[in-house]
C-alpha cells in the first residue's frame, strides 16, 4: 500500500519533521559492497540502533540489509529488487563510484529517496553523504610535511588500486607533497585495508628503505602494520599519519611517551545514521542539501585518549558521538 | 646427444630449477634494486614468506593428487578468528587446539565432497569457502577478536640465532610434508592419484583414506598459518586470509610442480613462496605503478614458469 | 538380436540421462521461476525482462566465453579482468554519438579477442597447463586495465543507457543481446571449427595426430571466448554508463561456477552452451530471489554454498556411470 | 613406381638411439608388413612417416621428393592415412563425427549432421561395422573402435594407409574385413604399411616385409621368399621352438576353487555366468568381440557393480572395489593398459612398486618406503619379464607397447596374486615375449595361481588354456576341455552361439 506515488509530494510543511503521526511510517533498505569488514558491522550495529528509535517514533516501518559480498553487479541487482519492492528510502554504501549511477537514478524517477553513504556514486540526483576523501589525503599529508620540516623520505601506504575512495585520498596527498621537493615518496604501497597483508607490504617496502623518516598512511590498519613493524623490529618510530583504527590508536597512546606521533582521521561511521535522517527527513519536506560533507575527525596527540578504547577489538573504529543538533544542522533542519 | 641428456635431468628436476631461478632473482635484486642487500632484507623476507609458505605446502599436498583448495583463504580467516574468540573465554591452549579442530574439520568436509558427491575439487573447496565465510560473520557477529596469546606472539615474532621463528616452523613443517608426500606409502598413493585415478583405483590404491588426509593436511596447514598470523598482527579479521587464495597456488606451481599433479617435488613449493614474495617486494622497491605493477608481476610468472616448468606433450 | 536390442535400451536410456541433465535444469528453473512469480508478479512484463536480461547479460555471455574454453579442456582465470578490460576499453572511447559508440565497441572487441588470444597462444606454444597461464595473465589484464583505466570512470552516452535499460520502443535490448550471441555461438558450432573444438577437447592428441591444427584451435578458440567476454564488458558498461577497473572480478567464479552447472566438464569436449545458459539463469535467478525472501544477508553466503554444491552434487550423480 | 622412400634415417629420444640409418621403401599398389620385436622402432619409424616426429638425420621422399615441414596435416593432405596403434578416437563424439575427424564435409561451412551419418555409413560398412553412426565412439568396443579408426583412414582415400597393429584387438571376422579393405586398394594401385604381431596375418596380406631389430633394418624379403620360421629368425635372433607350454595334465586331481561366480550378472554385458578358479588352471573366455568378456573380468575385481554369488575359497565374499579384490589376491590386467592398467605418464619403476607398497613401506617403519627394498624389488621384475626399458626412471609411456604390456602384469606379481584375471594379454605383443608370457602364465599356474584369460585370439586359447568357456550374447554357450578343445569348436560355438552339444540334442 506504500504504493507508487512520491512521498515527498504528501510531505507536511513541518520542516521539524515532527509528525510522526501523520506521515506514513517508511520502509528502508540498505545495499552495501561489504558487510564483513569490521568497520561496515560497526555501521550497521549504529544504523540499527538508529532505525529502532525511528521505529519507535513510528517514522521507521521496516528495515533490510543487503550484502553484495564484494560484486557491483549484485549490488546493481540488489537496489532493482529494492525498486521492485518499493522501498521508500535506499541507503547505499557503494561498491562503484560509477557503477551504480543509472540503477540509483532509476530508483530516484521512481520515487524513492536515495542516500548514498561513505563510499559515494558521481550522481548528483541522490543524497550523499560522506567526508572529502580529498582533503583527507590533504590533511594528513600537510601534517606529516610540517613534522618533517618539509624534507625526508617516506613510505605511502595506499588502499588497494582503482579504488575511489584510495585513489581520492592518495590524490589530496600527492597535491601536498608536490609542494615539498625534499620529501622523497621511495615506496608507494598498496594493501588491502587489512593488517596482515598491510604488514607484509609494509616490511618487505621498510627491508628496502631502512632510513624513512615518516609514513604516509592513509587507513588504519595500514597505520597499525606500519607502526607494529617499527615496534617488533626495534626501529625509531617516525611519525605515521592514521585513521581511528583501535589497533593502530591503542598502540599510538602506549608509545606516546616514547616520542611517537601522529594525526588521525576517521570515517565516522555515523555517517549512515546522518544519510538516513536526512532521507527521512527530506521524505517530511525539509529542503536536505544533496550534498553532505561531514567535517574529518582531528585525532591529535591531545585528544587521543578520547578515542583508543583499551577495552575494545584491536579491529574496531571508536568514534565520538556526533551530537543530533550537528546532524541537523547537517541536514538542513 | 649430451645436452640433451643434461636437458632431460634439469628438466626432471623442476624443484632445482625454481631454487636456481630464486638465487638468481635475488642476486639481482640486490645488484638492481636498493635495500635487498642488508640482513634485516632478508630477515623479513624469510618471516613474510612464511605465512604464505605454510599455506603452500598444504596446497602442494593436495595439487600433487591433482587436486586444488580454493578454500584456504577461508580456513586461514576461520582459525584465526576461532582461536581469538575462543582464547577470550578458556585461554590460548584450548584456542589452538579447537582452531587447529576446526580447520582439519574443514579439510575432512571438502574430501568428503570429492569422494561421495563425486565433487570436481575446484567446485567443492570454492564453496565450503563461501560457506566458511558466511558462518564466520554469524559466528562473530561481525567483530572478530583480538587476542594477545604469549606463544602464538613468540611464534611469530621471534627468533632464534637470527632466523625468525615462523621461518623455523615453515621448514619444520615442509620437512615432516616432505616425509608424507615423498618417502611414506601415502604420499606414493597421492603421486598415483595425481596421475590417473582409474589406474589408481585399479591398483589398489586406498583413494579415501589418501584424499582425507591430505586434504585435511591442507586444511590443518592454512590453520597453523592463520594462527600464526594472529600471533603476528594480534588481531583476527574475516578477510585476513584472502591473499593466499591465489598465491599459495602461484607458489606451488612456481615451484615446479605440475598443477595437473603427480610431478614436483615439495621442496619446490619452498623456494615457490620464496620467490614469490620476493618478486612482490621487488616490485615494490620499483616504484611502479599499481597496473604497472600487477602486468610485471603477470609477465614475470609467465616468464619464469616458461623457463622450467612446462608440461611435457603426452606423445 | 538380444544383444543388439539391449544395446538400444543402453543407448536411449544414455540419451534420457544426456538430456536429463538439462530437463533437470529446466524443470528447477521452472520451480524458480515460478516461486519468482509469486514474490514479484511482475516478472514476466516487458519492463522487468528489460532489467532482468539487462542484469544477466554480462554473466551469461561471459558464461558463454568460459564454456568455449572449458571445450578444449581449458579454462580462464582471466575473464573477470579481461571483462573488465573490454570494459575500460569501451568507456574511455565513447563519447555522445552514435558512430563513436559503435567504433568504441569494435576497439573493445578488438582489445578482448586479441587478450583472449594472446591466453590461447600461450597455452598452445608455452605447453603451460591453462589454469596457470590464465591466472598469471589475470594479473597481466587486471594491471593494463588499471593502466587503461586508473579508477571508474568514462561516460556512456546517457540515451543509449537509458534505451538499454528502460527498454527501446518496448523492445528488450539486452534479451535481443544475448540471443544473437547464442545464434551465433549455434553457427560457430555447426561449422567445422565447432567439431574441431569438442575434437581437441576430448581427445587432443588423437586430433593433433589426424592433422588437425591443435594451436590454431585453441588460439581461435580462446580469442573467441575474448569476443564473448568483451560483449560482456560492453554491456555491463552500457548498463552501468560507464567504467571501473575492478568490477570484473566476480565473474570469473560465476562463469564457471554456470557453466559447470550447465553440465560443461573441466576435461573438456563434454557439455552444451544451453546447459551453461540454463546454469546462469539459474544462477542469476537464484541470487535475485533471496534478495526477495528477506533471509538474513549473514545466512545468504551459506546458501550460496549449499546450493552450489548439492545443485552440482545432484547432477554428477543423477548422470554418473554405475561403475562401482 | 615408388611412392616413399625412407633412406638412412636415425631416431633417438634423449640420448637413446631407436632407430639407427633405417632405409626401406614403398611402392605404388604394394602392401609392406613391418615386423620386429618390440621396442624394435616400428611404430618410430611410422611416426616419422606420418609426420608425428621429425627424425634426426637422413629423409623421407614422398613422391620422389623429400617431405619438408612434415606434419600431421601435410601427411594427411598428400594422401598419408594412418591407423596408429594408440587409439585416437574422441570418445565423447559421435562415430560418424569421428570418421571424418578434422575434415568434416560442410556446406557453406556448415557441417550437417544428417549429411556426416549419412556418409559414414557406407565406409563404416566398408569396413564390416554395423553400428549406429550415431553413438558416441566411447560406447563402442575397443575392435570396434579401432575399425572406426580405419573407416576415418580411408575418407580421404589415401595414397599411402599406414595400420599399426591395426588389427590387435579384432576377431578373426574382423580382421578377414580388414584384410578386404587392403586388397581393394592395393588393386586400386594404393599402398598400404602394416605392423603386426600375428606373423599368419602378415604373411597372407603383404607383398613385402621388412624385419625391424633393435632400431636397425635386418632384411626386406618378398613373401613368397620367406616363411614363420625364417621371419622370427631375424626377428629374435634364434629359433623358437614351442610357443605354448604344456597343459595341466587333464586327470590331475583338481583342488578346490580359490574363486567360483554363481549367476553372475550384469545388466546389459552379461547374464547367468557361472565359473570356478581353481589353482593350476587356465582358464579362457572365448567368443566373439564384446560378448561380455571383459565385463565378467571387471565384475570379478570389484570394477563393476553385478549381482550373482561370488565366493572365495568356498566362502562368500562380496567384492565390491578393485582393494576388496586385491585384498582377497585377485589382480587384473584390463585390456585397456593406458587407463587402468598403467600410470603412464609415471616412472616404471613408481608402476612396478605401486601394488607392492603394503611390503616395502610397511606399518612398523612408519609406512616409510624402503627405497633400497624396491629399486631391488623393481629390478628384479624387470629383469625377470625382460622389460626393455633406459632405466627404472623411464616413463612407462616412453616404453614400446609390448613392454608396457609386460609392465601391466609384472606389476602384480610380486603381491603373488592367488587369482590372475587378464583381458587380452598379448595385445600387440611380439612372438618372442608372447612366448615368454604364455610360459610365465602356465608358471604360475603351476605355483598354484588360477588364471582366468579373454583373448580375441582363438589359437591362443586353444593353446594356452585348460578349459575355454565361450560366451555368446553375454551367456556362456559352451565349455570346452581337453580333447574338445579345438579352434574348430570354438569358432563354431563363437558365431552360432550354442554348443555343438545342444546342436546333436535338438536334432
Ligand atoms: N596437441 C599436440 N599433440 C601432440 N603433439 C603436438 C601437439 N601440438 C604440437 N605437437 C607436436 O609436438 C612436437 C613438439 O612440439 P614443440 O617442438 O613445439 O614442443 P617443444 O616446445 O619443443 O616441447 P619439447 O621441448 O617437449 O619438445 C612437435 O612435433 C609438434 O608438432
Ligand atoms: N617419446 C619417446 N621417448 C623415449 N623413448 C621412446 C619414445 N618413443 C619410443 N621410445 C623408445 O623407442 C623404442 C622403439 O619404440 P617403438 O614404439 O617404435 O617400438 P615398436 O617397434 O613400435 O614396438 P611395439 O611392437 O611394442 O609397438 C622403444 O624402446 C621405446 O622405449
Ligand atoms: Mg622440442
Ligand atoms: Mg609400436
Amino acid at each position: 500500500d506504500s504504493g507508487g506515488t512520491t512521498p515527498s509530494g504528501a510531505a507536511s510543511s513541518d520542516p521539524s519533521g515532527g509528525t510522526a503521526g501523520t506521515a506514513k511510517a517508511l520502509k528502508v533498505g540498505w545495499s552495501t559492497i561489504y558487510l564483513a569488514p569490521s568497520w561496515m558491522q560497526q555501521t550497521l550495529k549504529m544504523l540499527e540502533e538508529d532505525v529502532a528509535r525511528l521505529k519507535g517514533e513510528g517514522k521507521v516501518a521496516s528495515y533490510e540489509t543487503f550484502n553484495a559480498n564484494g560484486d557491483t553487479s549484485q549490488q546493481i541487482a540488489q537496489i532493482q529488487a529494492m525498486i521492485q519492492q518499493k522501498y521508500d528510502v535506499i541507503l547505499v554504501d557503494a561498491g562503484s563510484s560509477t557503477a551504480l549511477n543509472p540503477v540509483l537514478e532509476q530508483a530516484v524517477a521512481q520515487g524513492i529517496t536515495v542516500a548514498n553513504f561513505d563510499s559515494l556514486v558521481t550522481s548528483d540526483k541522490v543524497i550523499r553523504v560522506g567526508t572529502d576523501q580529498v582533503e583527507w589525503g590533504k590533511m594528513t599529508a600537510q601534517w606529516l610535511a610540517d613534522k618533517l620540516g618539509g624534507k625526508g623520505e617516506i613510505i605511502a601506504m595506499n588502499g588497494p588500486a582503482g579504488v575511489a575512495v584510495s585513489e581520492e585520498r592518495w590524490k589530496g596527498a600527492e597535491e601536498v607533497f608536490k609542494k615539498y621537493p625534499d620529501i622523497k615518496i621511495s615506496a608507494n604501497v598498496h594493501s588491502e585495508y587489512n593488517l596482515a597483508p598491510a604488514a607484509q607490504a609494509f616490511a618487505s617496502a621498510y627491508s628496502a628503505h631502512p632510513n624513512i623518516t615518516g609514513v604516509f598512511s592513509q587507513g588504519g590498519a595500514l597505520s597499525a602494520a606500519a607502526l607494529q613493524t617499527l615496534v617488533k623490529q626495534d626501529k625509531k618510530l617516525v611519525p605515521i599519519t592514521g585513521e581511528n583504527y583501535n589497533g593502530f590508536l591503542k598502540m599510538w597512546a602506549d608509545k606516546r611517551k616514547e616520542g611517537f606521533s601522529s594525526l588521525s582521521t576517521a570515517q565516522p561511521n555515523y555517517l549512515s545514521v546522518i544519510a538516513l535522517e536526512a532521507a527521512v527527513a527530506k521524505i517530511g519536506g525539509t529542503a536536505v542539501p544533496m550534498d553532505i560533507t561531514v567535517p574529518l575527525p582531528k585525532i591529535t596527540d591531545d585528544n587521543l585518549d578520547q578515542y583508543a578504547k583499551q577495552d575494545q577489538p584491536d579491529d574496531s573504529y571508536p568514534i565520538q558521538p556526533i551530537p543530533q543538533s550537528e546532524i541537523d544542522k547537517l541536514i538542513g533542519k | 646427444m649430451m645436452a640433451s641428456t643434461i636437458r632431460g635431468a634439469l628438466r626432471d628436476n623442476r624443484a632445482l630449477w625454481a631454487f636456481g631461478v630464486l638465487a638468481l632473482t635475488w642476486l639481482a635484486a640486490i645488484i638492481f634494486a636498493q635495500g635487498f642487500n642488508s640482513v634485516a632484507s632478508v630477515h623479513y623476507l624469510v618471516q613474510t614468506a612464511s605465512f604464505l609458505g605454510i599455506v603452500a605446502v598444504g596446497q602442494t599436498l593436495v595439487v600433487m593428487m591433482s587436486g586444488i583448495d580454493l578454500s584456504v583463504s577461508a580456513v586461514v580467516a576461520l582459525s584465526a578468528v576461532v582461536c581469538a574468540q575462543v582464547s577470550a573465554g578458556s585461554g590460548g591452549a584450548v584456542a589452538i587446539l579447537t582452531a587447529l579442530a576446526v580447520s582439519v574439520l574443514v579439510g575432512l568436509v571438502n574430501a568428503a565432497g570429492l569422494i561421495w558427491l563425486r565433487l570436481p575439487p575446484m567446485v567443492m573447496t570454492l564453496a565450503t569457502g563461501t560457506v566458511i565465510a558466511g558462518a564466520l560473520l554469524i559466528y562473530t557477529n561481525g567483530s572478530p577478536r583480538s587476542a594477545q596469546i604469549p606463544l602464538l606472539d613468540s611464534l611469530a615474532n621471534g627468533s632464534v640465532a637470527g632466523i625468525p621463528l615462523a621461518t623455523i616452523l615453515w621448514l619444520a613443517i615442509a620437512a615432516a610434508a616432505v616425509w608424507l608426500l615423498h618417502l611414506s606409502r601415502l604420499g606414493r598413493y597421492a603421486f598415483a592419484l595425481g596421475t590417473s585415478e582409474p589406474a589408481s583405483r585399479a591398483s589398489g590404491v586406498p583413494v579415501p583414506v589418501t584424499t582425507f588426509v591430505m586434504y585435511a593436511a591442507c586444511a590443518l596447514l592454512a590453520g597453523v598459518a592463520g594462527l600464526v598470523l594472529l600471533g603476528f598482527t594480534g588481531t583476527s579479521s574475516l578477510t585476513m586470509g584472502n591473499p593466499y587464495q591465489l598465491l599459495s597456488i602461484a607458489s606451488v606451481v612456481l615451484g615446479g610442480t605440475s598443477i595437473l599433479g603427480g610431478r614436483g617435488h615439495l621442496l619446490g613449493t619452498v623456494a615457490g613462496a620464496l620467490l614469490l614474495t620476493l618478486l612482490t617486494a621487488l616490485l615494490v622497491a620499483w616504484n611502479l605503478s599499481e597496473g604497472l605493477r600487477q602486468v610485471s608481476l603477470g609477465l614475470l610468472i609467465i616468464v619464469l614458469l616458461l623457463v622450467y616448468a612446462r608440461e611435457r606433450r603426452t606423445t | 538380436m538380444r544383444n543388439r536390442l539391449e544395446t538400444a535400451v543402453r543407448l536411449s536410456g544414455r540419451a534420457a540421462r544426456g538430456n536429463l541433465d538439462l530437463v533437470g535444469l529446466c524443470g528447477l528453473l521452472v520451480v524458480v521461476l515460478v516461486v519468482y512469480q509469486r514474490l514479484d508478479p511482475t516478472l514476466l512484463e516487458p519492463a522487468t525482462i528489460t532489467i532482468l536480461s539487462a542484469q544477466f547479460l554480462p554473466l551469461i555471455l561471459a558464461a558463454v566465453g568460459q564454456t568455449i574454453v572449458m571445450l578444449t579442456g581449458g579454462i580462464d582465470l582471466s575473464l573477470g579482468a579481461v571483462l573488465s578490460l573490454g570494459m575500460a576499453v569501451f568507456v574511455i572511447n565513447t563519447a555522445d554519438g552514435t558512430m563513436s559508440v559503435v567504433t568504441a565497441m569494435v576497439i573493445a572487441l578488438a582489445v578482448t579477442v586479441l587478450a583472449g588470444a594472446a591466453n590461447g597462444a600461450l597455452v598452445a606454444y608455452a605447453g603451460l597447463p591453462p589454469i596457470i597461464v590464465t591466472l598469471a595473465a589475470s594479473f597481466l589484464w587486471g594491471g593494463v586495465t588499471l593502466i587503461v583505466l586508473p579508477q571508474p570512470g568514462g561516460h556512456v552516452p546517457t540515451g543509449l543507457v537509458r534505451a538499454y535499460n528502460l527498454g527501446w520502443y518496448g523492445l528488450a535490448l539486452p534479451a535481443i543481446a544475448i540471443a544473437v550471441a547464442l545464434v551465433l555461438w549455434k553457427v560457430v558450432k555447426t561449422t567445422r571449427f565447432g567439431l574441431t573444438l569438442y575434437a581437441v577437447g576430448g581427445n587432443e592428441h588423437g586430433a593433433f595426430a589426424n592433422g588437425v591444427n591443435t594451436r590454431r584451435v585453441k588460439i581461435v578458440a580462446y580469442g573467441l571466448a575474448g569476443l564473448f567476454t568483451g560483449l560482456a564488458g560492453i554491456g555491463l558498461a552500457i548498463q552501468t554508463g560507464s567504467g571501473d577497473p575492478t568490477i570484473g572480478t566476480p565473474y570469473t567464479l560465476n562463469s564457471i561456477a554456470a557453466a559447470v552447472l550447465g553440465g560443461i566438464s573441466f576435461f573438456g569436449g563434454i557439455g552444451q552452451m544451453r546447459g551453461t545458459l540454463l546454469g546462469a539463469l539459474l544462477l542469476g535467478l537464484l541470487t535475485n530471489l533471496l534478495l526477495f525472501t528477506g533471509i538474513s544477508t549473514f545466512y545468504q553466503m551459506i546458501l550460496q554454498g549449499v546450493v552450489l554444491v548439492a545443485a552440482v552434487a545432484v547432477k554428477t550423480l543423477a548422470t554418473r556411470e554405475r561403475v562401482a | 613406381m615408388t611412392l616413399l622412400n625412407v633412406e638412412r634415417v636415425s631416431k633417438s629420444f634423449a640420448g637413446v638411439t631407436v632407430l639407427r640409418e633405417v632405409s626401406f621403401d614403398i611402392q605404388a599398389g604394394e602392401v609392406l608388413a613391418l615386423v620386429g620385436e618390440n621396442g624394435a622402432g616400428k611404430s618410430t619409424v611410422l611416426s616419422l612417416i606420418t609426420g608425428l616426429l621429425t627424425p634426426d638425420s637422413g629423409t623421407i621422399r614422398y613422391d620422389g621428393e623429400p617431405v619438408r615441414a612434415w606434419s600431421p596435416h601435410r601427411a594427411r593432405a598428400a594422401g598419408v592415412a594412418s591407423v596408429h596403434q594408440e587409439l585416437s578416437l574422441n570418445p565423447h563424439q559421435s562415430v560418424a563425427e569421428n570418421v571424418f575427424l578434422g575434415a568434416w564435409p560442410s556446406r557453406y561451412g556448415l557441417v550437417r549432421q544428417g549429411d556426416l551419418v549419412a556418409r559414414a555409413r557406407p565406409l563404416l560398412e566398408r569396413v564390416g561395422l554395423d553400428v549406429d553412426p550415431r553413438t558416441p565412439a566411447g560406447r563402442l568396443p575397443l575392435g570396434a573402435q579401432q575399425l572406426v579408426e580405419l573407416a576415418k583412414a580411408l575418407t580421404a582415400d589415401p595414397r599411402l594407409l599406414i595400420l599399426d597393429e591395426a588389427t590387435s584387438a579384432l576377431d578373426d571376422d574382423q580382421v578377414r574385413a580388414v584384410f578386404r579393405v587392403v586388397d581393394d586398394l592395393r588393386e586400386r594401385g594404393r599402398s598400404v604399411v602394416i605392423v603386426s604381431h600375428r606373423m599368419g596375418e602378415l604373411l597372407t596380406v603383404s607383398d613385402r616385409l621388412t624385419v625391424l631389430k633393435d632400431g636397425e633394418v635386418m632384411a626386406t624379403r618378398r613373401r613368397d621368399e620367406t616363411d614363420h620360421d625364417d621371419l622370427v629368425r631375424l626377428m629374435v635372433g634364434r629359433e623358437l621352438s614351442d610357443l605354448f607350454p604344456a597343459k595341466a595334465a587333464p586327470d590331475s586331481p583338481q583342488a578346490d576353487p580359490v574363486l567360483r561366480a554363481a549367476g553372475l550378472s550384469i545388466p546389459g554385458a552379461c547374464a547367468g555366468v557361472d565359473l570356478e578358479l581353481r589353482p593350476g588352471r587356465i582358464i579362457g573366455l572365448g567368443g566373439l568381440q564384446g560378448q561380455g568378456q571383459r565385463e565378467v573380468l571387471r565384475a570379478l575385481f570389484g570394477l563393476r557393480h553385478h549381482s550373482g554369488q561370488t565366493e572365495v575359497d568356498g566362502r562368500p565374499r562380496r567384492l565390491a572395489s578393485p582393494r576388496e579384490a586385491i585384498r582377497r589376491g585377485i589382480a587384473y590386467v584390463p585390456e585397456d593398459r593406458k587407463t587402468e592398467g598403467l600410470h603412464v605418464v609415471r616412472s616404471v619403476r613408481a608402476n612396478l612398486a605401486l601394488p607392492s607398497l603394503r611390503v616395502l613401506a610397511p606399518a612398523r617403519a612408519l609406512t616409510t618406503v624402503s627405497r633400497r627394498r624396491e629399486n631391488e624389488l623393481v629390478e628384479e621384475l624387470i629383469r625377470r619379464m625382460q622389460v626393455k626399458t633406459a632405466s627404472p626412471a623411464q616413463e612407462v609411456r616412453r616404453l614400446s607397447g609390448g613392454n608396457q604390456q609386460k609392465v601391466a602384469l609384472a606389476k602384480w606379481l610380486p603381491a603373488r596374486p592367488r587369482v590372475l584375471l587378464l583381458a587380452e594379454p598379448t595385445r600387440g605383443i611380439d612372438v618372442g615375449t608372447k612366448r615368454e608370457i604364455y610360459h610365465l602364465l602356465r608358471e604360475l599356474a603351476d605355483e598354484g595361481m588360477a588364471v582366468l584369460v579373454t583373448s580375441g585370439d582363438t589359437m591362443e586359447l586353444v593353446g594356452l588354456c585348460d578349459e575355454v568357456l565361450v560366451m555368446y550374447e553375454g551367456a556362456v554357450v559352451e565349455r570346452l576341455a581337453g580333447a574338445e578343445l579345438t579352434e574348430e569348436r570354438l569358432v563354431h560355438a563363437s558365431v552360432v552361439g550354442h554348443s555343438t552339444a545342444e546342436e546333436t540334442s535338438r536334432a
